[in-house]
């Protein structure tokens, strides 16, 4: 029984969402009497953490504590318009007219504040903690939920922001080529290290580690969530899973979860990563987007990790036991026909 | 759902009566986890349906050396049970830690490859099944009892009751190879049990499962053994004979090719772990 | 759904041809038949239990011959319906006599009892049905072994019922008995 | 027609519900109890996600007509937290990141409280077996497990349940 270890590598440029036919998010913010702020948008959160970084952003420039910021993605029919949640453009686009709306609202607020201390609105400061304060006399103070309530009740008035982002259309240069297609690109290497079994055609994955550069970080938690997440998932790909069986008939495609091939914890390869933090130009406090791409560098790396262990080149994935034991009879084959071609 | 009337029975007599009356449309289930998948889907849709789990059939008792175990004992039972260390790494291999606090010994026979693991180990102890009805108890070797694709010989009014395991005669190892190390569906499932004169195999079991219709003995490899000393080539020539005689399938885990060829490799580690663990023993 | 395969029976075409026209033959021989009756020439309908794994069910089962070229060859249109979906299809058959030589498919039971049997036939099958109904959602390795494994056993059972047909001179009725262990 | 009364203890107290024949024990638990922790997911005992404990054991409640709880205690992920703050499996979640989606978290979360209630300091190998059945699409397991072990060893803070982990909003970290 051999089994070889290889080393590969893989490296990605992520473009930060779509050129499309122009790309609009639209997100509206208002207070309630409380004090706390709605933030109304179309843009879903499947799962990754949307809400979360939005809910940041918007408090960051509210500046008020994140738990004070209530996400409303309730209703695609009547809420302000997203075009989804995709191509890992979500804090990008979505931030940026967040950011939009958080700051035309900030300041709606600050109006307010300044009739009820008397102070003109560029001298005022909010804490984040949810007081406005009169910059450089701290006692003259009054509570952002007082503030939100007098606007209703007492001024008449709404505390309110609208924000728009749109990523304009970019139309391919007929004699170049040439188009700006993205905004923003996030950029990442990873090493992959796998065992293969040459009697089985198993591979083992010992070890991902990778690079990203991602823009800035609204939540480094989340950040390495997506990155480790993602890694694991590359290796699924890489390695089991598939709607399109590799059979020659197609019946024999997975039905459920005892049929769908993917790897479970014990399978899982130590995960290490670095994040480094290059700001976007255009993004909302620098930001890039990172969630599509952890899934791209880890598989290359590890197919190219399986040639570097046993010379098996496998161009369609997933890369079976099966695809390794075939691509080294043939190997072997070739290898001994050249050596008897040589006597 | 479809199903209008659920049966609860707390007794093997009751059942039995039930199954009787109201005849083979009656679904029988112990664990669920065979059945229940198909029923959430909409693929079985039975109207009348038999639970197992209040029966009392769920003991597992020494005997002759052996054990008795009831038809619907869990495999999370099996699994803790320190008799027949062979059984105990089989359910270890199965399912995952919920579904074998569900899934039953006896419903492991009925489960299609390429599940079914357990079986495999049973095969390969000239386990015996105990089948009770109207008409009465018979036994039946489990090499007889699984008869094709999901079918068996049980009548329509009668019910597996238990599984007769004999005094494991020899050394046994058991080899489960999936794509994944836990909770995995089996590429092909490997049960050997060898007994010895001396060095000489006078007695052979070489069980495979997910390469055929059921739980399969390899009866050509267990010949080339029977006689052998367990030499480099008599492991060799039973593991083809295993991997010719076998009858592999494709599905979404594995192709037949891939199945047929893990055949040859697993069943000659399982040799070689069985005669290495001797080894070891021996001195 | 295709299925297709062939074996060796211990008995010449023209009782296997007979065999498998004879109502009570086949109420003995179906795996699972609990009743069949001939509604009009090369016309059957009956029902067939099966009791599968977490399905417990009776099927409606509609047989018609046809292309019948006695004993050499017939072609059989079916239908089988129930709660679980609808399989219907066609399967063709042929009946060709053999020598005295071993099984050609190795299957045990096909004249393995070393008894000299005058003439043999080869049956070859060939078929294909379409499955509808909740039935079709499983994978068709499913519908495929499991038809697979129960012509097999229809197989073997005729082989058995000829075997005991030729070596009695009563027609022998009934469901045969489940085997009993060899050793 | 055949609608029956079942009772079993749910979390601490009796409960009793008119159920149709076979109804899943999740079905009941999410439909007529309002117990929305449990989720549904693959209903092929094939995922997880509806993880309960029945007399202290995990089962996939998507596969157990709920007849056959009958008497027995279930346990789902509304009665795996002390009366209050968290079990420090949870605290352990939430300090290690342990989901993204959170969709097999209360499976996730049910299942490891009772491993550690099984084996206070699980192997390794106790812990991938013990997880082997419950799919997370999301995080890799790694923060899953690195929660197991943080709470075996007793490395999480007691902090109840207003201990956030998020890092300040104001990126300064």
């Amino acid at each position: 029984m051999a089994k070889l270890r290889g080393t590969g590598i893989a490296a990605v440029n992520y473009p930060t969402g779509m050129n499309l036919g122009g790309d609009p998010s639209q997100a509206l913010i208002h207070a309630t009497t409380s004090g706390s702020f709605v933030v109304a948008l179309s843009s879903t959160d499947l799962g990754q953490g949307l809400r979360t970084v939005i809910g940041q952003i918007a408090a960051e420039t509210l500046g008020v504590a994140a738990d004070e910021v209530v996400i409303d993605t309730a209703d695609t029919d009547t809420g302000p318009h997203c075009m989804g949640t995709f191509a890992s453009r979500a804090t990008h686009r979505v931030g940026n007219a967040v950011k939009a709306a958080a700051e035309e609202a900030r300041t709606a607020l600050l109006e307010v504040a300044a009739l009820e201390l008397n102070a003109p609105v560029g001298g005022l400061v909010l804490d984040g903690f949810g007081n406005v304060l009169v910059a450089g006399d701290p006692g003259r103070c009054v509570r952002v939920a007082e503030v939100a309530s007098k606007a209703q009740f007492e001024y008449g008035r709404t505390i309110s922001g609208r924000g728009a982002y749109m990523k304009p259309k970019s139309p391919v240069d007929p004699e170049t080529g040439a188009m700006d297609p993205d905004s923003t690109e996030a950029h990442a290497c990873t090493i992959a290290e796998v065992e293969v079994d040459t009697e089985t055609g198993q591979v083992a994955v010992l070890g991902i580690r990778s690079a990203y550069e991602v823009g800035r970080q609204v939540n480094p938690a989340l950040v390495r969530g997506q990155i480790v997440g993602g890694a694991w998932m590359g290796m699924s790909h890489a390695l089991y899973e598939t709607t399109e069986p590799y059979y020659p008939n197609p019946d024999h495609k997975p039905k459920d979860f005892s049929e769908y091939v993917m790897p479970g914890p014990a399978e899982l390869p130590e995960i290490d990563c670095v994040v480094l933090e290059v700001p976007s130009s255009t993004g909302p406090y620098g930001v890039k987007g990172v969630g599509e791409m952890t899934a791209n560098s880890p598989i290359p790396a590890i197919v190219n990790a399986i040639y570097h262990a046993c010379g098996v080149r496998v161009d369609d994935l997933p890369v079976t036991p099966e695809k390794i034991l075939r691509g080294l009879e043939a190997k072997w084959a070739t290898e001994s026909a050249a050596a008897a071609g040589g006597r | 759902m479809t199903v209008v009337e659920y049966f609860l029975p707390r007794s093997l007599a009751q059942a039995v009566d039930l199954l009787s009356r109201h005849g083979p449309d009656l679904l029988v289930i112990a664990g669920g986890t065979v059945a229940m998948p198909l029923i959430n889907d909409g693929i079985s849709l039975p109207r009348q349906v038999m639970g197992l789990r209040f029966v009392g059939l769920d003991e597992i008792e020494p005997s002759d050396g052996g054990l008795r175990i009831g038809a619907t004992t869990t495999l999370t039972s099996l699994l803790r049970q320190r008799h027949v260390p062979m059984l105990a790494e089989a359910a270890r291999r199965t399912a995952s830690w919920s579904i074998r606090n569900m899934g039953t010994v006896g419903g492991n026979l009925f489960t299609p490859p390429p599940g079914g693991d357990v079986a495999v180990a049973l095969l390969a102890l000239d386990a015996e099944v105990t089948l009770e009805g109207s008409r009465g108890r018979r036994t039946l070797a489990l090499s007889e009892f699984q008869t094709g694709f999901m079918t068996t010989a049980l009548e329509p009014q009668e019910l597996l009751t238990g599984i007769g395991v004999p005094a494991v005669a020899g050394e046994t190892t058991y080899v489960k190879f999936g794509r994944k190390e836990a909770n995995t569906p089996s590429v092909v499932t490997v049960a050997v049990r060898v007994a010895r004169d001396g060095e000489v195999v006078t007695d052979a079991r070489v069980a495979l499962g997910a390469v055929g219709p059921h739980a399969l003995r390899a009866r050509k490899a267990e010949a080339v053994l029977v006689g052998s000393s367990l030499e480099p080539g008599a492991i060799d020539e039973a593991a083809e004979a295993a991997a010719e005689e076998c009858e592999p399938f494709d599905d979404g885990i594995a192709s037949a090719w891939y199945r047929r060829a893990m055949v040859r490799l697993f069943v000659r580690r399982a040799l070689e772990e069985l005669v290495q663990h001797v080894a070891l023993e021996g001195r | 759904m295709k299925v297709a395969g062939h074996h060796v029976l211990d008995a010449g075409p023209r009782e296997v041809f007979d065999a498998a026209c004879d109502p009570a033959t086949l109420l003995a021989v179906i795996p699972g038949c609990e009743a069949i009756e001939q509604v009009a020439p090369h016309e059957y309908q009956g029902s067939l239990v099966l009791r599968l794994p977490g399905v417990g069910a009776t099927f409606r089962t509609f047989v018609r011959l046809v292309d019948a070229d006695p004993p050499h060859a017939a072609g059989m249109e079916g239908r089988v319906e129930g709660p679980m979906g609808t399989i219907a299809g066609r399967a063709d058959f042929g009946l060709t006599e053999v020598d005295d030589e071993p099984a050609h498919d190795g299957r045990p039971g096909a004249g393995s009892d070393g008894r000299s049997i005058a003439s043999r036939t080869l049956l070859e099958y060939r078929g294909e049905a379409v499955i509808q109904g909740p039935l079709a959602r499983l994978d068709s390795r499913f519908a495929e072994s499991l038809a697979n494994t129960l012509i097999a056993q229809g197989l073997q059972a005729l082989n058995s019922h000829l075997i005991e047909a030729s070596s009695t001179v009563a027609p022998a009725s009934g469901r045969p008995s489940p085997r009993e262990a060899p050793e | 027609m055949g609608s029956r009364i079942v009772s079993f203890e749910l979390c601490g107290r009796e409960v009793e519900v008119l159920v149709s024949p076979m109804a899943t024990l999740q079905s009941v638990l999410r439909s007529q109890l309002g117990y929305t922790g449990t989720k549904e997911g693959c209903r092929q005992g094939g995922c997880g996600s509806c993880t309960v404990l029945v007399d202290g054991e995990p089962m996939m409640s998507c596969l157990l007509p709920v007849e056959d709880v009958e008497g027995r205690r279930v346990t789902t992920i509304e009665g795996i937290a002390p009366v209050a703050g968290l079990a420090p499996i949870q605290q352990a979640f939430i300090e290690k990141n342990a989901f993204q989606c959170g969709y097999c978290t209360p499976g996730m979360v049910v299942l490891t409280k009772t491993l550690l209630d099984h084996h206070p300091s699980p192997s390794r190998d106790e812990i991938i077996d013990a997880l082997g059945g419950n799919v997370c699409r999301c995080t890799g397991y790694a923060p899953i497990i690195e929660a197991i072990e943080a709470a075996a060893a007793g490395a999480t803070t007691d902090a109840g349940r207003d201990a956030g982990d998020w890092p300040d909003p104001s990126g300064e970290r």
